[in-house]
C-alpha cells in the first residue's frame, strides 16, 4: 500500500536520513510516497493542518514533540496507536519517558517519538582558529575573548542564520549554559516572570548581546548555509542543535579533528530532549490504515532507528540500540543523556504562540543593534507573564 | 383605463432569469466566498482559538494584544511606507515610460516587451532574483567593490533601516510594466486634437503633460491604483521570498503576520484579528469608492 | 495652380507646392493656395479629402514632405505652431476639461509669460465678443456644445492672431445650433477682419461663409472660387454634384442638332440647349451629361419659357417652406424644386422645362465642364 | 544647421526659371532633424537605462545558470560564463531532490499544465459570464454583488485560506483538482469580471438590443454576438490568468497533493532545500525553466495584451 | 391625450398612459399615442427628450414603469421584443460585425428555427428590394455607411412584421447619402405599406416622411399633426421655433387696435394684423409673439401686398438656390429667404412686408397659437 508521508526534511543530511525510513518500510512491502516541504516547519505546517482539516489527510506527518499537533489530537483527527504501543511495549523501550508522554493525551498515545534533538551544542571550526592563532575555545567565555582574534583574521565569530528560530533557539541554549538548569525550568516551564526579569536572566541577555555582537555578517538565512560557514571555516563556530552534525558528516569532515563539539555550550553539560514524532491522522481507507500500523512499528525498529539517527546526527529514543557507529560528539549526548542530565524541552514547555512571540524579540534583537539587552529582557518578561 | 385588460407585470423574481441563474457563481462568490468568509474571519477575531477555530469568545483581548505588539506595529509601517512609495513610484515610472513610449520611437516593441516580461513571473521569482542581486557578497555591491569603491555599500537586505526599499526595488520592477502599459493604453486614449490645441497655444510639453493630460487620465489612474493598491495590500509572497520578514523583522508586513500568526503561532484568534484590521482598513478606503464607481452609476 | 504669381504680395497665407505623404500614403501632392488678407476661405471636401491634413500643415502640427508654407509673407515651414501667429478651433472643441473657461482662455497666455493685466484684457474681450462672461467660471463639462465650441474659439481669439484655422468647428452641434454659431462665426469675421481658412464637409457652411471656396478631391483641388460661381458655374461634375441640396440631377445623352439648334439628346428625347453659356463649341454626336439643379427645372405654372416635356410624379417630399417633386421622364428621375404649399398626387402628370442659362454640360470623359 | 546642404538642387533651379517651381529660397519641406538631437538623447537615454533596470536581473538568472559552481563562488554575478554548462538546466528539470524525489521540475510542469489549462477555461468562462450579465441584463441587486465582488480584490489571500478549506472539505472537493479550479475561479473573479464587464459596457448597446429584436436569448447572444466580437479582451484574460495561475504557489500547495504539486511548489522546494551551498546555477535554471511559460506567452502575445488593455481594461 | 377612443379599432401601435422613470429621472409621462394601420409616424424633438425611450418602450427594450402598449390590438406590454411583431433599425447600424450580411439578415430567422427554404426566400426578398445581393458575402466592415443602413434595413425587413421603428437611422450618414437614403424609405414605405415609427430630431426627415408628425419635448407630446399643420399651424411656440430652417422669426410685443384693424405692435412700430387666421378674437393689450417665417416676409420686388416697411441688411447668407437676409427693423433682427440669384450688400435698405395669412401669434404667457 501506498503511504504518503509530509515532512520538511529536505537539507542534505536530512534526506539522506529520511530514505533510510522509506527504505525500512518499503521493505515491509509497503510504499512510502515522500511529501517533502522545503522551508523548515513554518512554510510546512500550514499545509499539513489545512489538508488534516480539509479532510484529505496524508498518511503520516511529522511534527515536532510537543504541543503542535494537540488539538488535532483533541479534535479526533489523530489516529489512536495506544494498542500498537501495548503490543510492542513502547513505554519500555523508549526513552526517556517524557518523550512517550508528550504523545500521550487523556492516556491514549497518538504518536510515534521518531528520535531525540538536542539544542544545546557549540559547533567550533578547528581550522577558523588556527587561521585566527588563537587555541579553539573550551567554554563560551574563552569562545567570546576570542572573536576579536577572529574578526581580525576576516572570519565571523558566530554565524547565526537569519531564520527566526535559529536565534530563538540559540537564546534557550544561552539560558540552559549560563542561567542554568533551574533558571531554565523556572522560565519556560513555569513561566515565573519575576526569574525572567532577574538578574540571572540578565546575564543571559548579556551573553546574548555578546552573541548578537559576534555574529554580525553572517547574512546567510539556512541553518545549514550557517552550519556551511563553520565547515568551510568562514565563521568561528554556530550554537545549533544535533541536527548540525549531519551537514558535518555529509562534508567528509571528523568531530575532534576538523571541527569541535562543546555540548551546553561547555559551561553547563545538559542537554534537552526535543525531538520529531510522527502522527498518523485518521483514515477511511481501511488498507491504509492498516499499513500505517506497518510505518509506525518499522519507525521504531531497532535497526531503522539506528540507521536513520546515525544519518540524521541526533540521538535514538531507544535505549537499547548499539551506537558502536556513533562519532565522537555523538557519544558525548549519549553520555549525558545516559547521566541523566536533561531538561525538557522548550517545544514540550511553550506553546507555539509563546514561541513565535519569542521568535519575534529573538529575531528582531539579533538584527537590530539599536534594541538592548535590558529593553529587550522586559519584552522578553512581557511575553511569560502572558504565556499560557 | 379600465377598458383593457390589464395582464398583471410579471413576478419580478423571474424577469431576467437567464441573467441570474447565469449570474449564480458570481453571487455565491460575492456572499459566500467574501462576504461568509469576512464575517467568519471578524467573528472567530474574538475567540482565543488556537490551531483549530473554536467559538470561546474572548472579548477584544486579541486586538488589545495585537496592537501591544512591536511586531504588528512595524508590520504597519513597513506597509504605509512601502504602500507610500509603492504607489508614488509606480504610477511615476509607469507614467513616464508611457510618456516616453508615446513620443513615436522606434522599436517600441522591444522595449514594451523589456518593461513588460517581469510582469510575467511570480513574485517569488522576482523575491529570489533580486536577493541574489542585492546580496552584499555576490551582487552589485561585490561588483562595484571589485572595481576599486571598497567601501562602498548597498546592502538593503541585511539592512533594517532600508530593507523595505530593497524590497520595493523588485515590486517596482516586477511590477511597472503593467502599469506602463496601463497608462500607454490610456494616453493613447486621449483626442489628438488636445495635443494639437496645446501646441498651437505654444504649451511646453512637460506642462502638456503636467497640467493637462495627466488630469484627463483619471479614470486610467482609478483603475491603475486599485491594480497596485490592492497588490499592495496583499503583499506576501515577495517579501517571503525576498527577506522573510527580515533582518529581525525589519521587513515584516501585514499579510506575513497573518499568516505567521494563523499557521505558525497556531494562534488563529490573533491572525483573525489582525485580520479584520486589514479588512476594515481596506473597507474604509474601498467600499465608499466601489460603491461610487461601480454600484450608483447607470451603464456606462 | 489657380492664382497667378501677381496675388502673391497681398496674400496672408501662401501654400507653395505642398506635398504630404504618410508612409507610401500620399494625401496632398503639390498643391498651391493663396489666400488673401481678410479673406474667409472654405475648404470643402468629403471625408478623408485631406481637408485636415492640409490645415494642420498650415498649423505646423504635420510637417509637410515637400513645400513651403507662407504666413504674412514669412516662410513658416520650419516654424513652431505656437510662433506662425495662428489660433484653431478643433471639431471635438478640444478644451481642457480640468480648467475652467477662464484658464482655458488663458493657459496659453500665461505660459508664454504675457502680463497678467494683458491676459484679463484678452480675456474679457473675447468673452464679451462671444458672450461668454457668465461662464468663465465653469468647467467644459458644465456646458453645452455649443457653449464649448464658444469657448474653443475664444481660445484662438485671446491669441490675437492675423489667421484662424477652423477645423471643422460646427460637425458635433444640432441643427439649430450648427446655423447659430454659423450667423456668430461670420459676423465674427465681419468685426475682426482677419483671414480665416474653414474646414467643413456641410455645404451651406460653405456657402453662407466664404469668400472663397476651395473644394477638395483626395488631396487635389478641383475648384477655387466664390460660392456663386461654384454653385452656378461648377468647373466639373464632381464639384456640381458635391454642391447643391437637393443633388443637381444628371442626365447622360449625346450633344445633337436639330433643326441648327444645339440640343441635347437623351434615351430619344431631346432638349434644346437655347442660352446654355458654353466655354466652346457644343459639336453635335460628344457624349456629355447634362446636369440641372432641382430649382433650375421649372413645372407647370413657373415654366417662363423654353421646351415643355411632360412627366409623371414618382415621389413627393414636402420640406416645410418648399416641396420637392421626383418626376420620371425619359428613363430619368430628376428632382425639382417647388414652392411649399404647391402639392401633386404620386403619378400625377405634370409639364417641365430646363432653364438651360442655370444648366451645365459636361465631357462624358472628362467630366468638365464645357 | 548648413542650410546650403538641406536645400535640394531644386530650389536653385527656380531662381532660373519661372516654369520650374513656385518655390522661393528658405525652408521647404520637412525639417532637417538630426538622428542625435536633445531629444532624441533624452529620450532613448531614459528608455534604455530602464531597459537596462529590467534586463539586468534576466541577465542575471541567465548567466548564472550557465556557470558551474566554482565560477560563482569566485567571478561577479555580472560576468559572462567563461565556461558554459548546461549542467544546472538539466539538474533543474530532471534530478534536483526534495526530500526522496530526486525528479526536479519535470514533474511539476506536467502538473502546472494539467492545473492551469481547466482553471483558465473555467474561470474566464465563469468571469465573462458574469461581466456579460452585469453589461447588459442587470437585475436588482447586481451591482451590490458587484461591489462586493470588487472589494474581494483587496483581500489577502491568506486570511481566506480557512474559510475556503472549510468551503471545499464542506462540498468535498478538498484535495482534488475540481477543488483547485475552483479555488484559482474564486479569487480570478473579481479582476476578471471588472475587465470583462468593462469590455461589454464598451461595446455599442444597440447591437445588444438588435439581438434581442432578433428574439436571441440570454446564452445566444452571449455567444452568437458577444463571444466573438471579444477576442481583445479574452486574450488579455487568457494571459492575466494564465500567468496568474501558472505562477500561484500558496493554493497550489494548500490544495493539492504532493503528486500533483504544480510547478512553483517543486522550484520552492528546490531552492529552499539547500543541500550544503546554496546552487545558486540550479536555482536559476529552475526558475527561468518556471517562469519559461509565462514568459513565452508574454513574448508572443505581448501586443495582442496591450490592444486587449486598450480595448477595454481601462475604461472606468 | 389628443386621438379620440374610436381611433383605437383600426390603430397598429397605441399607448395608453406611458410612464417611464429611470430612477428618480421622469422621461416619460403620462404619454397616450395611437397609430393608425399603415401610417408613417415620425417622432421629431430635441436630443434627450425621450424619443429613443418611447421608441425602445414600444419595441420593448425598456420596461415602462406605468402604461400599456398595445400592437395591433394585443397588449404586449410585457411581451419579449421578439413576439411584438416589430422590426427596428438603429442609428449605429449595430450590424453583427463578425457575420455576413447574409447571416446578418438571416440571423433572427435562424434563431426562431424557420425552415432554411423560408430563411432563402426571405433574406432574397429583402435584399432585392433593397438592392444589396452584390453585398451578400460581405461583413460589415467591408460596407459604406449607406450599405450597412440598407443591411440593417433589410434586417428588420426579412422579419415580415407589421411595424417598423426606426431610430434616427441616417444620422451617421453624410448629407448626400442622407437624402438619398430619405427616398429610399419613403419608397420602402410606398411599397410596403406597413406602420413605420420613425425617430429623428432632423425636421427635413420629418417634413418630408411623415403621414403626422409627433413633435416632443421633455417627454411631452407638443403636437400630433400631418406636416403641413404642424409647418404652418404650429399648436405653439416651441413647435414653431422647431420646425423651419432657418428658424421662424419672433418679434414680442403686443395687440392693438388702430383705426379698427386689429395690429400688432412692437418697439413703436405697427404691423397690421389682416389676413392672420385667429382661432379667438385678437383683444388689444394682450402680449404676444409675432413668428413669421423666412419665406413669409416678401420684400422688394416680392412683395404683393399688405403693409410695407423699411429695414437694413445686417448679413447676407448666401445658400445656392437661397440667400438668407439677416435684416434689422424696429429693434428686432429677421430673417427672410429669397432667390439665391438676388444679393444685397450689407447695410442696404430694403421694404419688407409680412404674409400675415402664414403667420401666427403666440401668447406671450402660455406660448399657445391664438
Ligand atoms: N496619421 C495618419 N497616418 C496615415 N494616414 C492618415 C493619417 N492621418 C490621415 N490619414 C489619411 O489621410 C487622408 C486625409 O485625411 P484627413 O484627416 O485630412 O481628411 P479630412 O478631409 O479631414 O476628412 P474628415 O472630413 O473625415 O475630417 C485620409 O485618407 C486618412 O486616412
Ligand atoms: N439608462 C438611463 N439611465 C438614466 N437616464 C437615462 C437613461 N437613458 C436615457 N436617459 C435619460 O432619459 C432622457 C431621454 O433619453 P432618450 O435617449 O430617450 O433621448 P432622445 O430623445 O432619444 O435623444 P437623442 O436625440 O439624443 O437620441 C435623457 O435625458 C437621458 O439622459
Ligand atoms: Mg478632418
Ligand atoms: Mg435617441
Amino acid at each position: 500500500t501506498d503511504l504518503e508521508v509530509t515532512h520538511w526534511w529536505t537539507s542534505g543530511g536530512e534526506a539522506a536520513a529520511v530514505a533510510e525510513l522509506a527504505k525500512a518500510f518499503n521493505a515491509t512491502g509497503n510504499k512510502w510516497v515522500d511529501g517533502a516541504i522545503a522551508g523548515s516547519g513554518g512554510t510546512a505546517r500550514p499545509i499539513m493542518i489545512s489538508r488534516i482539516t480539509g479532510g484529505d489527510p496524508m498518511a503520516a506527518t511529522q511534527f515536532n514533540h510537543g504541543r503542535q499537533a494537540e488539538e488535532l489530537v483533541q479534535a479526533g483527527l489523530m489516529r489512536d496507536f495506544t494498542d500498537l504501543a501495548k503490543k510492542e511495549g513502547w513505554d519500555k523501550i523508549v526513552r526517556p519517558a517524557g518523550l512517550l508522554k508528550s504523545c500521550t493525551f487523556e492516556g491514549k498515545i497518538y504518536c510515534v517519538p521518531l528520535n531525540i534533538h538536542s539544542w544545546q551544542w557549540l559547533w567550533l571550526s578547528n581550522d577558523a582558529f588556527k587561521k585566527a592563532g588563537v587555541a579553539v575555545p573550551k567554554n563560551w567565555d574563552e569562545y567570546v575573548a576570542a572573536a576579536p582574534a577572529l574578526e581580525k583574521a576576516g572570519i565571523v565569530p558566530l554565524a547565526v542564520g537569519g531564520q527566526a528560530w535559529q536565534s530563538t533557539g540559540l537564546f534557550s541554549v544561552l539560558t540552559v549554559a549560563i542561567g542554568g538548569k533551574e533558571i531554565y525550568q523556572k522560565v519556560y516551564g513555569d513561566k515565573d516572570a519575576k526569574v525572567a526579569a532577574g538578574p540571572e536572566m540578565a546575564k543571559v541577555f548579556k551573553a546574548a548581546d555578546d552573541a548578537r555582537k559576534m555574529s554580525k555578517g553572517t547574512n546567510v538565512q539556512d541553518w545549514n548555509q550557517a552550519t556551511n560557514m563553520v565547515i568551510t571555516g568562514k565563521a568561528g563556530g554556530q550554537i545549533m542543535g544535533d541536527w548540525a552534525q549531519g551537514e558535518f558528516q555529509l562534508a567528509g569532515k571528523k568531530a575532534g579533528v576538523d571541527y569541535t563539539c562543546l555540548p551546553g555550550l561547555g559551561v553547563n553539560e545538559v542537554i534537552s530532549t526535543a525531538g520529531d514524532a510522527f502522527y498518523f491522522p485518521v483514515l477511511k481507507d481501511a488498507a491504509k490504515t492498516k499499513a500505517q500500523e506497518a510505518l509506525a512499528s518499522s519507525l521504531l525498529d531497532a535497526k531503522t532507528q539506528v540507521a536513520f539517527n546515525l544519518k540524521k546526527g541526533s540521538l535514538p529514543v531507544r535505549g537499547d540500540v548499539d551506537l558502536a557507529a556513533a562519532n565522537d560528539c555523538m557519544k558525548k549526548g549519549l553520555e549525558i543523556l545516559a547521566k541523566g542530565n536533561v531538561v525538557t524541552s522548550t517545544d514540550q514547555l511553550i506553546t507555539q504562540d509563546t514561541q513565535k512571540q519569542l521568535e519575534d524579540l529573538m529575531s528582531q534583537f539579533f538584527a537590530n543593534t539599536s534594541i538592548t539587552a535590558e529593553e529587550a529582557q522586559k519584552r522578553f518578561v512581557a511575553i511569560f507573564s502572558k504565556a499560557g | 383605463m379600465a377598458a383593457h385588460t390589464q395582464p398583471g407585470r410579471p413576478n419580478q423574481l423571474f424577469r431576467n432569469l437567464n441573467s441570474k441563474i447565469a449570474s449564480i457563481p458570481m453571487m455565491l462568490t460575492a456572499v459566500v466566498i467574501f462576504l461568509g468568509g469576512t464575517i467568519w474571519t471578524v467573528v472567530y477575531s474574538f475567540t482565543n482559538s488556537k490551531l483549530l477555530p473554536r467559538l470561546s469568545f474572548v472579548g477584544l483581548e486579541q486586538y488589545e494584544r495585537l496592537w501591544d505588539t512591536p511586531r504588528w506595529i512595524v508590520s504597519i509601517q513597513n506597509l504605509a511606507t512601502y504602500g507610500c512609495l509603492s504607489l508614488i513610484f509606480s504610477l511615476t515610472i509607469g507614467f513616464l515610460l508611457a510618456a516616453l513610449m508615446d513620443q513615436k520611437i522606434r522599436f517600441e516593441n522591444t522595449f514594451r516587451t523589456i518593461f513588460l516580461y517581469p510582469f510575467a513571473l511570480s513574485f517569488i521569482v522576482t523575491g529570489l532574483v533580486w536577493q541574489w542581486i542585492l546580496n552584499p557578497e555576490f551582487g552589485v555591491q561585490s561588483v562595484v567593490r571589485s572595481l576599486g569603491w571598497t567601501s562602498f555599500t548597498f546592502d538593503p537586505l541585511y539592512n533594517s533601516d532600508i530593507v523595505i526599499y530593497g524590497i520595493l526595488i523588485a515590486a517596482l520592477w516586477q511590477g511597472t510594466g503593467l502599469v506602463m502599459c496601463l497608462m500607454l493604453a490610456g494616453l493613447r486614449g486621449i483626442d489628438e486634437d488636445i495635443w494639437k490645441a496645446a501646441r498651437v497655444d505654444g504649451i511646453p510639453m512637460w506642462k502638456t503633460y503636467l497640467f493637462i493630460i495627466i488630469p484627463m487620465m483619471r479614470p486610467v489612474f482609478v483603475t491603475t491604483l486599485v491594480i497596485i493598491a490592492s497588490g499592495i495590500v496583499r503583499i506576501y509572497d515577495l517579501v517571503v521570498a525576498q527577506t522573510s520578514g527580515g533582518p529581525g523583522i525589519a521587513s515584516d508586513v501585514p499579510a506575513k503576520y497573518v499568516y505567521d500568526y494563523m499557521f505558525f503561532a497556531q494562534n488563529l484568534g490573533q491572525g483573525f484579528a489582525a485580520s479584520t484590521m486589514m479588512l476594515l482598513a481596506v473597507a474604509i478606503i474601498i467600499v465608499p469608492w466601489a460603491y461610487l464607481e461601480f454600484g450608483g452609476r447607470k451603464r456606462g | 495652380m489657380l492664382n497667378n504669381v501677381s496675388a502673391r504680395a497681398q496674400s496672408s497665407v501662401s501654400i507653395r507646392e505642398l506635398s504630404l505623404s504618410f508612409g507610401s500614403v500620399k494625401v496632398l501632392e503639390n498643391l498651391n493656395l493663396d489666400i488673401h488678407d481678410g479673406e474667409f476661405l472654405v475648404l470643402l471636401g468629403s471625408s478623408g479629402c485631406g481637408k485636415s491634413t492640409l490645415l494642420n500643415c498650415i498649423a505646423g502640427l504635420l510637417e509637410p514632405t515637400e513645400g513651403q508654407i507662407f504666413i504674412k509673407d514669412k516662410n513658416v515651414t520650419w516654424e513652431e505652431p505656437k510662433d506662425r501667429g495662428i489660433g484653431m478651433v478643433f471639431q471635438s472643441y478640444a478644451l481642457y476639461p480640468q480648467m475652467t473657461v477662464e484658464k482655458n482662455l488663458s493657459f496659453g497666455l500665461r505660459v508664454a509669460k504675457i502680463p497678467k493685466a494683458e491676459i484679463d484684457r484678452r480675456v474679457a474681450r473675447a468673452s464679451g465678443i462671444l458672450q461668454i462672461e457668465p461662464l468663465l467660471k465653469r468647467k467644459p463639462s458644465e456646458l453645452s456644445g455649443g457653449q464649448r465650441q464658444r469657448v474653443a474659439i475664444g481660445r484662438a481669439l485671446v491669441r490675437d492672431v492675423d489667421v484662424f484655422l477652423f477645423d471643422e468647428p460646427l460637425s458635433n452641434l444640432d441643427a439649430k445650433l450648427r446655423s447659430e454659431l454659423r450667423v456668430e462665426i461670420k459676423r465674427l469675421h465681419q468685426a475682426l477682419k482677419n483671414t480665416m481658412i474653414y474646414v467643413t464637409h456641410d455645404q451651406i457652411e460653405a456657402l453662407t461663409l466664404a469668400d472663397r471656396i476651395a473644394i477638395m478631391k483626395s488631396g487635389v483641388i478641383q475648384q477655387l472660387d466664390d460660392p456663386v460661381t461654384i454653385y452656378n458655374k461648377p468647373k466639373n461634375r464632381f464639384v456640381a454634384a458635391f454642391i447643391g441640396s437637393p443633388a443637381m440631377n444628371f442626365l447622360t445623352g449625346e450633344l445633337a442638332e436639330e433643326g441648327g439648334r444645339a440640343v441635347f439628346r437623351t434615351n430619344g428625347v431631346s432638349f434644346a440647349l437655347d442660352g446654355y453659356d458654353a466655354s466652346e463649341p457644343l459639336k453635335p454626336g460628344r457624349k456629355v451629361t447634362l446636369g440641372a439643379r432641382p430649382e433650375h427645372i421649372k413645372v407647370d405654372g413657373d415654366i417662363t419659357g423654353g421646351e415643355v416635356h411632360e412627366a409623371i410624379v414618382d415621389i413627393e417630399e414636402p420640406m416645410g417652406a418648399d416641396n420637392l417633386l421626383w418626376l420620371k421622364h425619359a428613363g430619368h428621375v430628376m428632382s425639382v424644386r417647388i414652392g411649399g404649399a404647391r402639392r401633386y398626387a404620386v403619378g400625377a402628370k405634370v409639364r417641365l422645362a430646363f432653364d438651360m442659362t442655370m444648366a451645365s454640360l459636361f465631357d462624358a470623359e472628362t467630366e468638365e465642364r464645357i | 544647421m548648413d542650410k546650403s546642404l538641406t536645400m535640394p538642387a531644386i530650389s536653385v533651379a527656380a531662381g532660373s526659371g519661372q516654369a520650374g517651381s513656385r518655390l522661393k529660397a528658405g525652408p521647404q519641406g520637412k525639417r532637417p532633424r538630426k538622428t542625435l538631437s536633445s531629444r532624441n538623447i533624452i529620450v532613448y537615454g531614459a528608455l534604455g537605462l530602464a531597459a537596462l533596470y529590467y534586463l539586468v536581473p534576466l541577465y542575471v538568472m541567465v548567466v548564472t545558470s550557465l556557470k558551474g559552481m566554482p565560477e560563482i563562488r569566485l567571478g561577479n554575478i555580472f560576468s559572462p560564463p567563461m565556461e558554459i554548462t548546461f549542467e544546472p538546466w538539466v539538474k533543474a528539470w530532471a534530478q534536483a531532490c526534495t526530500g526522496l524525489n530526486c525528479d526536479g521540475l519535470s514533474r511539476g510542469f506536467w502538473n502546472s499544465v494539467r492545473i492551469t489549462v481547466p482553471s483558465v477555461i473555467v474561470s474566464i468562462a465563469i468571469a465573462s459570464v458574469n461581466g456579460y450579465a452585469l453589461a447588459n441584463w442587470r437585475f436588482k441587486g447586481s451591482e451590490i454583488f458587484f461591489t462586493i465582488l470588487i472589494v474581494g480584490a483587496f483581500i489577502p489571500y491568506q486570511v481566506m485560506i480557512y474559510p475556503i478549506v472549510i468551503v471545499l472539505r464542506e462540498m468535498g472537493l478538498y484535495g482534488s483538482l475540481y477543488g483547485l479550479i475552483l479555488v484559482h475561479s474564486i479569487f480570478g473573479m473579481p479582476i476578471q469580471t471588472l475587465l470583462f464587464r468593462n469590455y461589454f459596457v464598451s461595446l455599442p448597446e444597440e447591437l445588444f438590443k438588435a439581438a434581442r429584436i432578433d428574439g436571441a436569448g440570454f446564452w445566444q447572444i452571449y455567444f452568437r454576438i458577444m463571444l466573438p466580437m471579444s477576442l481583445p479582451i479574452f486574450v488579455v484574460s487568457m494571459i492575466l490568468q494564465t500567468t496568474g495561475i501558472w505562477n500561484d504557489f500558496l493554493f497550489g500547495v494548500v490544495f493539492t497533493r504532493p503528486d500533483t504539486y504544480p510547478m512553483t511548489v517543486q522550484l520552492n522546494n528546490i531552492v529552499n532545500s539547500v543541500q550544503g551551498v546554496k546552487e545558486y546555477n540550479v536555482n536559476m535554471a529552475a526558475t527561468l525553466l518556471t517562469g519559461a511559460v509565462p514568459l513565452i506567452v508574454y513574448f508572443v502575445s505581448g501586443r495582442l495584451f496591450v490592444r486587449g488593455i486598450a480595448a477595454g481594461a481601462v475604461k472606468g
